[in-house]
């Protein structure tokens, strides 16, 4: 039978690799699966590359991880926020490498790295600093940049429901970046706040097939920002 | 000569007049968000959030926010009857792929010719942060700046070239200030409106560049 | 008030130009729009390039617009099947072009006109006649071939459910190249079997936002093949 | 020697034998799609139809068929409890982006190193047809093909160098045949196993080329 259900983060998140690339999922208080960060930090592994959209906030979840010194090196597209103080002391004195990327861009590239794509011509970032240095073309009258996948070694992201064959959906905006990374990454891990039986999930409403997911565990939904209701 | 600038919401509901019924429109994180309270509830604009909701709506009633419902800039909202959510990959393919009709965002600089610079002040101490903004100026089919026209010093925020760094090339068509409504074409900067009792000889000491008057009799303010 | 509702097929497709690019949906006998078609034909539009997974079947839908003599070109991965004879005699007799794509290619750059792609590198095709004049390249010790979008002036697709927005929902593998054409093309037409109230459609469960549909025209479910159910 | 031909059948049942649990296997077109029926019902595999669906169960009953529902063969099909429907593009994200375990297609010929000819038998009058064949050819993890070992005219289908148009380059790690099992290494052909009877030094006779000892004792047909 095939079951990707782990019994706890811990279990689900056994044997990550030192020096991994490390993709978190999230947008503001929106996905982003905290327990599953937490269990990365109690996991241990070190001198990680962490591809997020920011680049943590307060002292918690990413901020944590950074806090602990496990992260070499940030692919994001939004480092600076009120809270990311943790980031910026680390910026500041040189201990963590940024590598920043447009949105649409980090997107994409992730996109690319799960569906096969070697590289990709896209018009965003042309003639600005973010493009220094890359190839570029013209298309049919219009000037474009070469961006290339970021593939992961391990996607953590914060799911709504899944069922033990590994089918995922979202809640509202938390969607943002789980379904390129669960795609991007040789393991990706998922945390659902409901297992469903198999057939559970309208096979019209599925977002993430189960063929992009390697586990999924369940988590209590909390009454914080990031776990979505206010309780 | 007496002129009052156009306050944050007098802009806002300037931007707002000029939206087209119907029209996907992605409002940029800080004063392009008070656009949304200038359009009428019996218009239908779809407001598209890039972090990944069509059809989003007002913000919700204290105590009933949903944080799992935000916007690009991080506040909760909600989401109108007929709206969707989707990924991230997807909604940047909307804005890459031209599917948003209008996009309006804010700016340190815009050139004469539609150069935007409005992710990097140029301090090279400061930590960058880019977001999805070069994506919307060169994605959205039109990209509007919302901005007060000239910075504290009174320098105008319109330039001949940007000295900060670039967001977008070519990529502004329209620029909705505090003092004037200006076009940025392939020739230069072309005369929209002004407000109430600021004349074009002193908008164009102002700006420090020849503006062209419009095609024909302006829109009031 | 926003309302892409036809009142018609025939209102749904006016205006559409000589020579334009017509993307149309489906997958053998699921999602073909057949009444969109028919409604191609009877609008009179000549000269056209058309793209499609097959090049017709038998002698209605695809095969009766090429029969009419109104297709110049046909952008498809799959001509030959046991009843593509229309297609298989103008071929012969070089009334028609063809330009055959490998199926995830026709995809990718169908989905890339729509996502602002301005050209993509993939390994399907590398080595082979149909990768033949293609610009080349090794990324990552694996061999790729260029590809070009395919952007449309016209979309024809079948979806299941949609509301006034243009927001539309598919059914099983009918799905298949309707989201990806709708986002190719400047004007997407889709056909549907329900017209539901603004707000009926699950917001998690749309497929093709409103953002990609230009108008959506209600047609009954036939007791065929290509209307999906048996009756 | 006295040796049978693995019938179609038993040719499945071989390839499926070797599909592990949990797998997600593309079934090409045609005498792959048998391979499922072999495939013992308390084993739990997912089957992967590149028109759009994951998870993909067995014919219906007569009478059911739904022609919404069907496989890249075109014939109904149904949807397991925990299968899912997707569109085109995302559905080639997932051959292309080698999340496939197993693909099995047919071949009119394949190569010692793996490559594949099974789209155009090179008659130049043949209207041309490719479909998915190269997508899954070079995107699957592993590329097994499924197929005669030697044409109707005796001549082998593993040659030195594929004289029929290519479909994809060193793509294919086995061959199922009725004769035996081979696997394609850059050293050349290796013996997975053979039908009982059929000697090692017959088999290399028929395919005309050296074909090295399996590494271990194969396993039986």
């Amino acid at each position: 039978m095939l079951n990707k259900v782990a019994a706890s983060v811990g279990d689900a998140l056994a044997g990550v690799e030192d020096a991994a690339t490390v993709m978190i999922g999230g947008f503001g208080t929106a996905g982003i699966p905290v327990e599953l960060i937490e269990g990365l930090i109690a996991q241990g592994a070190r001198d990680l590359t962490v591809v997020n959209n920011n680049a943590g906030n307060g002292d918690t979840g990413l901020a944590a991880l950074l806090a602990a010194g496990r992260v070499r090196k940030i692919v994001c597209s939004f480092p600076r926020q009120a809270d990311s103080h943790v980031f910026d002391d680390l910026y500041r004195s040189g201990r963590i490498e940024l590598e920043l990327v447009p949105q649409g861009t980090l997107a994409e590239r992730i996109r690319a790295a799960g569906a096969g794509i070697g590289a990709f011509y896209t018009p965003t970032g042309h003639g600005t600093e973010l493009a220094k240095g890359k190839e570029t073309r013209l298309i049919d009258g219009r000037q474009y940049v070469l961006e290339y996948p970021i593939h992961g070694d391990l996607a953590l992201i914060k799911a709504e429901r899944g069922d033990r064959w590994g089918n995922l959906t979202y809640r509202k905006t938390a969607r943002n970046f789980g379904p390129v990374m669960a795609m991007a990454c040789r393991r990706t891990v998922a945390s659902v706040h409901e297992i469903v039986d198999l057939g559970g999930l309208d096979p019209e409403a599925i977002v993430t097939p189960a063929i992009f997911v390697s586990q999924i565990v369940k988590v209590e939904r909390r009454a914080t920002q990031a776990g979505g209701f206010k309780q | 000569m007496i002129y009052e600038r156009r306050t944050k919401d007098q802009l806002a509901a300037r931007v707002a007049r000029d939206i087209p019924d119907g029209a996907v429109v992605n409002l940029g994180i800080g004063q392009p968000t008070l656009v949304a309270n200038h359009i009428a509830s019996s218009r239908e604009v779809l407001l598209h959030s890039e972090n990944g909701m069509l059809g989003m709506g007002p913000a919700p009633h204290s105590g009933e926010e949903d944080y799992d419902l935000i916007n690009a800039g991080k506040q909760p909202v909600t989401l109108l009857p007929g709206g969707s959510y989707f990924a991230h990959a997807d909604s940047f393919a909307m804005i890459r792929g031209r599917h948003i009709d209008i996009c309006v965002l804010g700016a340190f600089q815009v050139s004469v010719t539609g150069d935007l610079a409005n992710w990097h002040a140029g301090d090279t101490n400061a930590i960058p942060a880019v977001g999805g903004a070069m994506d919307l100026a060169v994605g959205a089919k039109q990209t509007w700046v919302m901005m007060d026209l000239l910075t504290r010093q009174g320098n105008s925020k319109v330039v001949p070239v940007c000295t900060y760094p670039l967001t977008g090339v070519s990529c502004v068509k329209r620029i909705y200030s505090d003092l004037a409504t200006l076009e940025c074409t392939p020739g230069g900067l072309r005369l929209v409106d002004l407000v109430d009792g600021l004349t074009h000889a002193e908008l164009e000491r102002l700006v420090g560049l020849p503006v062209m008057p419009p095609p024909r009799s302006p829109a009031g303010p």
